[in-house]
Formats: structure tokens, C-alpha cells, sequence
């Protein structure tokens, strides 16, 4: 056979979906079909429930499917970032056993890095896995957790290993969620929504066909997991854009997304909602206040920028040249518009900056931005640790001297455990 | 309220009783108002705690600690007023303090005439009289000047029309203090100071959904409400200009009380939190941060001291520090509560902590009485119009 | 000045051919224009140095790159002139290239009529002659609509009256262009652009004393001087809008040239200079400073791209991504100036080391054409008047 | 006799000054006089020079001196320094021997502390003296050395043993600068004032009686130097209130005045020059921009709220309390307050900001100011060394790990000794 081409894939995909798509199948049927076929991630391996397309020919397929509107696998969530950890180390088992319900959209997952005693520091994970003929016992505490509450399974990070460095002590499960031992409490958040979960662990089994990758190797392992987490971001920024149409598939789509989304739903006024910001200074008649004008230029220009910055790295990418600063600099850059935005938001709010909901501008939109922007500066890695990272990376500053990769972690002084 | 002192009381030291008294409401405020209280008020219809309330103003006298003794208060002044303040936002309590024995007593201290003052004013101070002032109007200022509340003289007494808005726990005070004009006078003419009781006719309070749950706001409406009249006629202006400049360096203490809580619990937590096997507090760039954060609270606290001290000295001009106590206060407040949520991590994000509500009262205070923006601009145009007076 | 690019000709990445021209210019200012060189120039009486000049005009042929060919120029568009001025920034070369081949040139393409434009555009082009343009007048704006220099058309030609200043190079051009409006007009109408030759009659033109002597500026007083209309009469408003637009891009873009060869600086040392048995740059204040600057210069720098990406897509609005640019800019060099004296320390604030001939320049340009406060202000008001016009 | 009381110190002084004082005395006659009867530094020992009174009777003293218009002894430059350090550590021999000239203005004394590679590290100092039976020899460079050009004497930082931590190798001496081996050499600023200078040390000579302190505590003695630091700076804001009569000795008074000040000609500037902000935004009608008005507000409130925090200082000195967060804060309010100054004077100044000299706003005042500022933030302790003070001092926060303390010097990383 030949290798595939834009104009081959083109029609093939064209004529699978005349033989396959409709909008009143049911989204899970749909979704297996799909998945059986190949195009639903063309990009992954043949064996692999996919077709070894290039990213431009995946592109393609997927440009086809958009235009007859074929829903695509369910990509939502912490399941891109699961997928693409599996797919890299995960045993065979695991692949058959776990990616099809994944792309389905049957099981939900989570991921369990975080813990209270490690933050920024994610290696400092203290949860422990003991192993014995079976399997693993896990006891330890994790945080940040979003969508825990309904999710089959969870990636978890766990400390196996205490008398080597704390890198290397670390081993990577897929933890069944649905069992004692796992209890996950919502957290509620400043701005009043409850967008994560604490989890609970005591005493919870992990079978032998848990383990991903060697044991030991958990670090490395995760280190693919938080590489794709820039992807979810971006994938996340497409959500806005499902187009829907009419059929039972989509109605179902819509629950699927709908309950997706409700963690992430204060998240556009966690950026700042710079796009509210000239047309109501212009409204309330604040824009005739000079000082009211600097505040707002300052978050506009930022947005502008953090764009052309961003453009910029794509374009270096689509060129082929190696990334650049400019590649960096995102997670930084929104928390520096998010803020900026929120002083403008003030800015103009005067006095009614201390209302909220019916009571508040744009009913209450204003006071949620003002109690969620400081979570854009500290999620998904800090304002401190991108700093960190930039300096280093970007502008080969040297490392602080460290003082706990070259000792066994048990001997690391970290956090005394809290416990509630 | 000695018009002759020849020094200022506070000289920037505070003597042994009123360090002191600083340690007695610090422990009132341990005891009676710990986080847990705070957090079962926020949650409350009106967020008032009448046995708090009670409290503050039985137990330890607070409610007129800035009013002369021959006029029902405890006979200290401005500087102790401050101090009150302080230790009140420190523990970040939730009282109609501000409210009833900050603006509405300063007020009637300033504004009021004798009569109606020397009726009233005790029963702000005991207690038994909540009252709050009502000045800003819906463009959101605090200057008295720019009241077009309208009040009318008919056979039946007073009667205001307009609406009064932020008004602090306007939907739980007894007295509503209510600055109008006559109608057609403009600017600083025609101001008197009405008392508009509760459930009187033609008054409609409603309650506003406030950013900081533990200061509440309300909207009053006046269609023909009955009201008093507290000041002499048409004359309240100057009295009132000088409440609203005591209040705000009363304002900006209570204001300084937060910013050092959210130092105190940042520096703490950072030398107890590890990351990397070290506190995150020994790694350089939060410690710089944390000394740039203590040099701009160590500057509002030193401005709300002047101001109070400005305040306490009858009748020294205090206008200006009130600005400059006000606009440091409201920056380095919100920039204390954006490194303590900062620095804290996800932690000082959650509902459970209580960093959130400091944030929420330095975002709501920071605008209250006028924004640090406002009140860098009154500044420089009030030094302006002086020196441009001085000159020949 | 292709009127129909479809498509945006940089696309936010440079080609292999832009590339290489970059390298061209570096690889020229490193040898042609060393610091040594520039220190001679800054101690030199006029600041200009002919044998520099020349180089950049024939060697390089740098003098008109924006200029279409067929007007004498190279051909190239203003991306290529943004690659200049990033280059020349970047090296802080002190030559008349701002004034002459970018002010004056910009302002001849846009503002001139077909006969003088073809007259004089080939001599700037190729260095003959050294143009500046005069636009700001006492006031320090460079909006040619404040234009208060009178023109009087009389029997023997136009003749100027009033001042110009902050003239770039004024007092070495050979050529100065002068915006002038026609008695009585106002705002935008009536404005010209004129020529008035160095010692023509009624010119009298004096060096300033700059603070960054790498840029000289001079004050021009026309007293009847003799002048050549460039323009069609009272008809170069949008022309000289569009020209310093332009301009505006081609500084930025020198500027995030000056601000990254800071940058640079200033992580080298970082990198090299001990403090406490560490690299300074190993502390995690530094680091984190460093990395907001270098989010600064990076904002600052898309900005510019992107101006200079829009000037070349004529006739595409300019206005507003020129404010960014040009706000960007000023706020990235000066963070950049102040950080890299403060962070070399002593030997930072030496006359011998280099830091000091960027921080003048940073200085200087963060107000030459309009500061960043303005450029926010005319960014602003510009997309509310366009938005309020998009309304019904 | 029964001690000392305001009234008899009062009457003594007067008694004193009315057998002594005279205008038209020799400056440094006078001073003989002064240094003879102990007025002159009345708080210092009875057996050295002074009078043994408590810092509130002494200043009783000087109440008189002033009211009489009688000039003190010589109190400029690094001289209150040296003098501090030489009574608290030096040998009777070298009080004898040098704090009379000292006093009496006819030596002058420079510092020799800092050095190119030791900046903020100031024990850094690799100045090299090795001891023989007459003395020391020492070479090195040092640097930012005021009016070392006229200097008789420096104190001088050199490292003696290159075998034990950094703080314990140095030693402390008086090294006579009019020799061969000392070459001084102006250091120009990038505002073109050249007020420090480059000290070249090449085989310099010290004598057996140059030890100040013992050997290998140098450190320790310098901490007294520095400590008094402080006092220099607050000196020399006294300066400009110096109140000069009729006389000879006002002449040679005004003319040591002149010579002393002349390094810190520009300090004003330095300082930002808030006095100049509110009329200039006047006169130039700049007031009428309420952005100006923010940034002339914002230096202003920082002065008003500087002065407030020094007096706090000042009152809880007074009355005896332990200094509070407000006495370490006063260099970094300094630098915070001249830039705030330095944008002030930019804003308000516009274009006009490009130009200097006779040509610049306030003939040229506004550009040095421009050019100026950023040495604050530098000299005498960089912002950076005071928040590490602050954070480490007022508010108790670890130091970091060191790596250059518990190590010989000789294997300590440090600069590339840099030579011309």
C-alpha cells in the first residue's frame, strides 16, 4: 500500500463517515466505533486504536470529521493527559483495558499528584505504597483534585521507595477510585465554588496490573503526564468553540460536557475578563477618568501582547526553529493580565467594586473576578515556579544549591503531615 | 477635643495605658471574636452579633471611646479611637463599629448643634442606639459636598428625598444619619445632618450583597421620609468634613490591623512551610518580597498614626494626612492580601482558611471612603490650592 | 508599500532572507560602531560621525531599506526597517538614522506630494543629504495636529514663522521638514509639510544639551525663514499621521533592541560575578527579577513586531498597535536601565562601563515621540471612539 | 564632687566658652583648645578627650557651643567612623597619637573596605597583608573610596589568613596614605561627578602600631565602623543647617566645609529632590494631568510616611523601647522614595526630560536627578543586602543555606581578581 496522502486520508475518512456517522446514535456506541476504526485518534499508533497518521494528516481527518460534525472521542478533562501518559508507558494490558472506556467517555478519571505537604515541591509526594504479593496498600493524602467525586480512576503518584533520593523513590497507579479506602471531600474555594476535592486515602488496593512503567520511575513517568497539561489548557480554550447540532448525540454530548465543565466554570473570570473591560468603562462614563484610562490600557496592552507573544511561538514552531523565550512565557503572562485586569475592573468599579452578586456590576460578574483572579498566579504551577523556570531554562541562570536530591528522602525535612 | 494642646498627644510613641488598652481589646477580640464567630456572622442574614455588639459596648466600652465624657463617651480621643481600630481589624471582626461608632459618632461630635447631640450621642455610646451615617450617593463618594439628597422644611418637620447608597449596616442601624441639602443650594452650601429612624415612613432600606460578607452595605431610599434635624441648618459642612477625615484615619488604623495580620500569618507560615526540603521562607525571593510588603505596612501604619494623632489635635488641619493615611492603607492592604494568598499556595485560596476574608475586607476597604487613587488626587490638589494660597 | 497584501507579510516570524540581513547589520555595528566609537561621538562637539554615516548609508545601503525603489530606496518595508532599528538599538549606535532616514523619509513617502517627494527622497536614500523632521513645538507633543508653526505663502515663496523643538539632529541636517499649518487653521486641517535648507534666511537653529549625548536634539526658530512646500498645500494631516506611526514602530523596535543587549548585559554578569561564594544569579531574587524583565522585553518586542508588521501593511490601521508598541517599549527599557545598574552594582553606575549609554538612551526615548502614559491614554481613547462609532 | 546635673554642665560650658572662644581663632588652635578641655566630644572617656557625660548632658554641651555660635570639632566625612572604631578597639598609643589631628580637622582618614570583587560580600576582601617583623605588607585594589585623593589615613580591610572562613581571616589597620605603593586614582559616575576613587595598594607599608584590634578580627572591629555608619548619614543631612558666623574661623571653616562636601555635591539629587515635585507640577501647569497628580502624590505620601517612620524610630528610642520594624527600614525608604521621585520629575517634565545642562528643566537639576537616582539604591548597602537584613533581622526568616562560611577563604569561589 502506499503511504497515505492529504488527498487518500481525505477520502477515506469521507467515506467511512458516509458509512458510519449519524447524530442519533448514542454517544458511547458512537465513540466505539470510532475508536475501532481508527479515526478517532488517527495521530496514535495502528495497534493502538489509532492509524499512525502524521499530525498534519491527523489534522486532516479530523478537519473532515468537523465538517460533517462527527463528534470526536471525549477529550475533556484530565483524560488527554491520562491517555497520552498510558500510551507512552503503559503496559499492553493496560492500553486494551483502559484506553477504549477513556475515549468513550465511560470511565472518568483523575489525577492524584498533589498533596498538601508538596505543592510546588510535586516530587515531595509522601503518600506511600507498600507492596506485598498482590499488589499495593496506598495510605496518604492528595488535594487539588478536580472531578474526583465521580471518577473511576485516578493517575496517582506514590512514594514506594524512602531510602533513595526523592526523585527516585517515586512509582506512578492507576488507583480504582470506586472503593473504601478512597474518600474524596469537595474544596471549597474563596470565590465560593468547590472546583476540587481533597482524597482520602487509607488503606486502599492497587492490584499488579496497576503499576505504570517500572517501579521506582514514577517521576519520570509523571514528567509526560505534566508535559501534555499545556495541551489540556489549549484544549480547554477550544471547548468554547463545540459547535452543536441537533440529534440524541448531541443532547448526550451536551450532559457530558456540561458536567466536565462545572469545576471550571469561574475560570474566564479567573483570566480577568479583559473583554468586558473598555465597553464598561465606556457605559459607566469611567472612561472619562485619566487615571481610570492608564489602568485599563495597562490590562489591554498586556492582553495584546501575551497574544503576539504566544502567535509568536506558534509561528517559531510552524517554521521549525527551535523555541524561543517567547515559548515560556504564557503562564507567567496570564497571571500578570489577570491581575493587571483586576485593578482595571476595580479601577472602574469605585464603590461598587464592594458588591456582589444581583447587587454587583455586570450582576456580581465583577466581584467574582476580584476573588478569583490571585487562583490564576498560584494553580497549575506558581508565579514563583515559572519564575524559576524561566530564569533557568530560558536565561541559563544557574540552580539554587539544593538541599534535598542528594539524600535519601526520608532524611529530607519536609512538612509534619496534617491530618484532620 | 482640647482645642489648646501645645504638643500632640501621640508623638509617634504610645504610652504605657494606652499599650495597655491596645492589649485589653486584643484580648477581647482573642476571646469574643475568634475566626469562628467571624465565619457564623458572614453566614448570618445581617451579620450582626448582638451579643458581640453588646460586648464591645457594655463590656469594654468601646462605642464612644473618642467622645468627651460630658457627652457620654470615655473621654479618650482620636489616637485610642485608632487604636480600637487597629485591634478590631487585626482580628478582622465583624461589628457595625465603623458604623455606628466611627461615622455616626464623629459625626454628631462635629455636626451636630448641642441638643439633638447631647441626645443622641449617649445612646451611641452605650450601645443602646446603633446608628450609621449615610453620605455617598450612587457615583460613589464619600464627599459630603456632593450630596443632592434634598431635605424640605413642611408644617410636620423634615422630610428627605433621594437616595442614599453604601451605606454601612444601614439595613440593621436604628438611626440613620442622613447628610441632605436644602434644595437648590449647590457644592459646600446648604448641608444639614438628618436622623432618619428606622421603619420610619417613607424610608426603604434594603440590604446589599457585599463583597465582604463581614461588612454589610445597604441602599436607603428616602420618598418624604421623616427626619430630624441634628446639625444647625444649612451649616453642617465644615463638621461634617472633619467626621469624614477622622473616620478616615480611623478607617486606615483598622485597615493597618489587617495588613500586619496577613504579614503575621505570611511570615509564619512561610517559616513553618517546606518545599524543597527548605521553609519557603529562606528562599530569597519571598523573603524580599516579604520585607518590601513590611516596608509598605510599616509606612501605612506610621501614616495612620500621624493621621490619628492629626485627628486627636483639635483643630489642626486634617485633611491632607487622612489622604495620605488612607491611600497607603488601601495599598498596602490589598498588596498584603495578594502575597498572603500568594504566598500561602492553594491553601490561601480555600474557603476554609481565613486569609479570604482579610482579601475580601482590604478589597472592600480599599474603595471604602474613597479609593487610594481618590485620595492621592485630593491630596496633591489640597497641597496645591494651600501653597497657591500662600503666595502673595 | 504594496496596498494589497492580503496577507500579513512577517506573520510574527522572519524569514531566512530577513535573517540574514539582521546578522548583516550586527556583524557592521560590532565592527563600525564599538562603544569606543560611540564614546568619541558623545564627546564630540555635533555628535555625528560622518565616516559611520556614510557606512551605513552606501556600505549598507541601510539609509531608505523601507523606501520603495522606485523613490531611490531599497525597496524593502518597514519590517526590514523595524530589523534596523532593533540592530542599531541594540548596539546604541549614535548616527542621524532616526532623524533622517526614518523620521524624514516616513514623512516624505506619506506627507509629500509626487514632484518634491521624487526630488529629495533619492538624496536621503543615498545619504547625500541629512533630513530631520520637525514636529514637537514648546509644548512636547508630536501630534502634528498642535502645529502652531504658521506658514505664509508670499511673492518670493513660503516663509515660516514660530519654533520647533526637540528637532533629532536638527543641528546637523542638512534639510529640516517642518510641519506647518496655514494661518487660522486648526486641528487637522491646514497642515503642510516644509522644507527649510540648513542657513537658510530666517532659520535659526541651536544644539540642545541632551541627557543621552548619543542623541542630540536642537531648537529650530523660523523668523520668516525661506521654506519649499513639500505637500500638497494643507493637505499632509493623514500623511504625517501615518509617518509618525511608522516612526513610532521603527523607535520601538530600537528600543527592544537597547532593552535586550541590557537584558543580555545584564544576565552575563549574573552568571559570572560571585557574591557569597555564589553567582549573584544563583540568588532567587535575581532570578525572578530577570525573568519579569525578560517577560517585559518580550511583550515589549511581539509589540513591535507587530507594529512594524502593520506598517508595512499599507493601508492598515497603525494608530493603536504603534501606542502599544511605543508604551511597551518605554516601560521594557527603562525596567531594563534601572535593572541593569542595580543589579552590576557599583561598577553599573560608572562612567567606564556601558550600562549608563543605555540608560540615557532608554531615558531619552522612553519620552521622545510620546511617553508610555500618553501612548496608553491615545490607545485608550482610540478604541473607545472607534467601538462608539461601530454603535448605531 | 557630686555628678554632673543640666544646670552645673550648663554653667560650666558657658564659663568655659566666655574664658575661650573667640571667632578669630585659628581653626585648629581653637580645636587644640576644645579637644584640651574635653567640651569637644563631652561624651567620650575623661581620659580621651572628652568629659564622660551621658548622650543627654553632652548634648546640653552642645546646646551652648551652638548658642555662642562656637564651632565643634571636626565631624565630616568618615572621620565620626574612624574615631568610633579607634576608641573602641585601637591601643592608647594610636588614640594619643591620631584622634587629636583627627579632631582638629588637620588629618584627613578614608575607608579602604570595599573592593571590584567584593561588593555586598564585604568580607569578601581578598586585599592581601603579610606580616614580617616590622609590620605588613599589602596589596590589593579597593574601591568607591571617598576623598582618598587628600587622604592622610585609611582604615583598611585586609585579609591576613587565607586558611580559615572568610570572616576570620581579615584583619583591621591604619595604613598611611601619602607613600609609595598607594596610587589613587578618580572613579568618573555615569553623572559625570567623580566623587570615589580606585585606591591601588602595591607593596604598601604598615607599621607594627597600624593593628587595630587583633589580629584576625578584623571583621569584628569593621562591624564597630560600620555600625556608625548610620550616624555618618544622619551628619550629614545635619550639614546644610550649618549656621556660619563673622570670622577667621568661619573662613577656614567654610573652606574645610567646602572641601569635604565636595564629593556629595550631587547627593541631593540622589535623593530625588521631592521639594522641587509639587511647585514644578505648578508652575508648568503639569498639575492639571491627573495622571501627573498620581505620581507627584505617590512620592510625596512616601516622604510624608519615611519622615513618620523615622520619628516613630526616633520616639521608641526616646523612651527606651526596643527598636521595632521601623528603625532597619530607613535605606530601603530611601531608595523606595527616590524613584518614586525620579518618575515624579519625569512625568511632570515630559519631553523636556531629554535635555540637561542650561538647556534642561531647572537648568539641568532634573537631569542629574534622572542620572542620579540609581546610585541610591547601590551605595552603602544595596536594596537587595537591605531586604535580606529586613527579612532576616525584623522578620525572623531563615538565612539561606550558606556555601562560603564554614570553608577556608582560600577555597571559597569568588571573582576573578580583575587588574588594569
Amino acid at each position: 500500500m502506499s503511504p497515505p496522502t492529504e488527498a487518500s486520508v481525505r477520502d477515506e475518512v469521507r467515506a467511512w463517515l458516509a458509512q458510519n456517522w449519524s447524530p442519533e446514535l448514542g454517544l458511547a456506541e458512537w465513540r466505539r466505533r470510532l475508536i475501532e476504526s481508527g479515526w478517532g485518534c488517527p495521530s496514535w499508533p495502528e495497534q493502538w486504536f489509532g492509524r499512525g497518521l502524521s499530525p498534519a494528516l491527523a489534522a486532516v481527518a479530523e478537519d473532515e470529521m468537523r465538517a460533517v460534525g462527527a463528534v470526536s472521542v471525549a477529550q475533556f478533562g484530565v483524560r488527554l493527559l491520562v491517555a497520552a501518559t498510558l500510551l507512552e508507558h503503559g503496559t499492553d494490558d493496560q492500553k486494551r483495558r483502559l484506553l477504549p472506556r477513556l475515549l468513550t467517555g465511560e470511565d472518568t478519571w483523575c489525577q492524584l499528584f498533589s498533596e498538601p505537604g508538596s505543592g510546588s515541591d510535586l516530587a515531595g509526594v509522601t503518600t506511600r505504597a507498600t507492596e506485598d504479593a498482590e499488589g499495593w496498600t496506598v495510605t496518604g493524602q492528595k488535594v487539588w483534585t478536580t472531578s474526583a467525586q465521580h471518577a473511576h480512576y485516578g493517575i496517582l503518584l506514590a512514594r514506594t521507595d524512602w531510602n533513595v533520593p526523592k526523585h527516585r523513590g517515586l512509582s506512578f497507579f492507576v488507583l480504582p477510585m470506586h472503593q473504601d479506602g478512597v474518600e474524596v471531600r469537595p474544596l471549597r474555594q474563596m470565590n465560593g465554588y468547590a472546583s476540587f476535592n481533597e482524597v482520602f486515602i487509607s488503606d486502599a488496593r492497587i492490584g499488579r496490573d496497576g503499576l505504570v512503567g517500572p517501579l521506582g520511575e514514577g517521576w519520570k513517568v509523571a514528567l509526560t503526564t505534566l508535559a501534555h497539561e499545556r495541551r489540556m489548557a489549549d484544549s480547554m480554550r477550544n471547548w468554547g468553540r463545540l459547535q452543536l447540532g441537533e440529534g440524541r448525540i448531541y443532547e448526550e454530548l451536551k450532559a457530558e460536557y456540561a458536567a466536565v465543565m462545572e469545576p471550571y466554570k469561574w475560570y474566564a473570570q479567573r483570566a480577568g475578563r479583559t473583554d468586558l473591560l473598555l465597553e464598561r468603562a465606556q457605559r459607566t462614563g469611567r472612561i472619562d477618568d485619566a487615571v481610570v484610562r492608564q489602568d485599563v490600557a495597562r490590562a489591554l496592552m498586556i492582553e495584546r501582547a501575551a497574544e503576539w507573544t504566544a502567535a509568536r511561538a506558534r509561528a517559531a514552531r510552524a517554521s521549525g526553529q527551535p523555541p524561543g523565550a517567547e515559548g515560556s512565557l504564557g503562564k507567567l503572562a496570564a497571571s500578570n493580565l489577570a491581575r493587571a485586569a483586576a485593578r482595571a475592573h476595580a479601577s472602574i468599579s469605585g464603590a461598587a467594586a464592594m458588591l456582589a452578586g444581583e447587587d454587583g456590576p455586570e450582576q456580581g460578574l465583577i466581584a467574582e473576578i476580584l476573588v478569583s483572579v490571585p487562583a490564576c498566579s498560584i494553580a497549575g504551577g506558581t508565579d514563583e515556579i515559572q519564575r524559576n523556570i524561566i530564569a533557568e531554562r530560558v536565561l541559563g541562570l544557574p540552580r539554587e544549591p539544593s538541599t534535598d536530591t542528594d539524600i535519601p528522602f526520608r532524611d529530607v525535612r519536609r512538612n509534619v503531615s496534617s491530618s484532620r | 477635643m482640647n482645642a489648646a494642646v501645645a504638643n500632640p498627644p501621640l508623638q509617634f510613641a504610645f504610652t504605657a495605658e494606652q499599650q495597655q488598652f491596645r492589649d485589653s481589646i486584643a484580648r477581647f477580640c482573642r476571646t469574643h471574636a475568634p475566626t469562628a464567630r467571624t465565619r457564623q456572622q458572614m453566614a448570618s442574614d445581617t451579620g450582626l452579633d448582638r451579643e458581640l455588639w453588646n460586648g464591645l459596648c457594655s463590656d469594654l466600652g468601646l462605642s464612644g471611646v473618642q467622645v468627651p465624657e460630658s457627652l457620654g463617651g470615655q473621654g479618650f480621643g482620636q489616637v485610642e479611637l485608632g487604636i480600637v481600630m487597629e485591634e478590631l481589624g487585626r482580628a478582622n471582626v465583624c461589628a457595625p463599629y465603623l458604623a455606628s461608632s466611627v461615622l455616626a459618632a464623629n459625626a454628631l461630635v462635629n455636626a451636630a448643634a448641642p441638643g439633638p447631640r447631647d441626645e443622641w450621642l449617649p445612646q451611641l455610646c452605650d450601645g443602646t442606639q446603633l446608628a450609621t451615617l449615610a453620605v455617598a450617593e450612587a457615583d460613589g463618594h464619600w464627599d459630603p459636598h456632593r450630596t443632592t439628597v434634598a431635605a424640605r422644611k413642611t408644617d410636620r418637620g423634615w422630610r428627605l428625598d433621594g437616595v442614599k447608597t453604601y451605606v454601612l449596616d444601614g439595613h440593621v442601624a436604628d438611626l440613620i444619619l442622613v447628610v441632605a441639602r436644602a434644595p437648590g443650594s449647590h457644592d459646600h452650601e446648604g448641608l444639614s445632618l438628618f436622623a432618619v429612624r428606622a421603619g420610619a415612613p417613607g424610608l426603604q432600606v434594603r440590604a446589599l450583597n457585599s463583597l465582604d460578607p463581614t461588612r454589610r452595605l445597604a441602599r436607603v431610599e428616602c420618598t418624604g421620609a421623616e427626619a430630624l434635624l441634628l446639625s444647625e441648618e444649612g451649616a453642617a459642612g465644615p463638621g461634617l468634613d472633619r467626621a469624614m477625615d477622622e473616620s478616615l484615619a480611623a478607617l486606615a488604623s483598622e485597615m493597618v490591623g489587617g495588613a500586619q495580620a496577613l504579614l503575621d500569618a505570611t511570615v509564619s507560615y512561610a517559616k513553618m512551610r517546606i518545599q524543597f526540603g527548605r521553609p519557603i521562607g529562606s528562599f530569597q525571593a519571598i523573603k524580599h518580597r516579604l520585607a518590601d510588603l513590611l516596608l509598605d505596612v510599616e509606612f501605612a501604619r506610621s501614616a495612620a498614626y500621624r493621621a490619628c494623632e492629626r485627628a486627636a489635635e483639635d483643630p489642626s488641619p486634617l485633611r491632607e494626612v487622612a489622604s495620605v493615611a488612607k491611600a497607603l492603607a488601601s495599598d498596602a492592604f490589598m498588596l498584603a492580601a495578594r502575597e498572603a494568598v500568594q504566598l500561602h499556595g492553594g491553601i490561601g485560596f480555600t474557603w476554609e482558611h481565613d486569609t479570604h476574608l482579610y482579601f475580601k475586607r482590604a478589597q472592600s476597604s480599599s474603595v471604602l471612603l474613597g479609593s487610594a487613587a481618590e485620595h492621592r488626587d485630593r491630596y496633591v490638589l489640597s497641597l496645591a490650592a494651600r501653597t497657591a494660597g500662600d503666595r502673595p
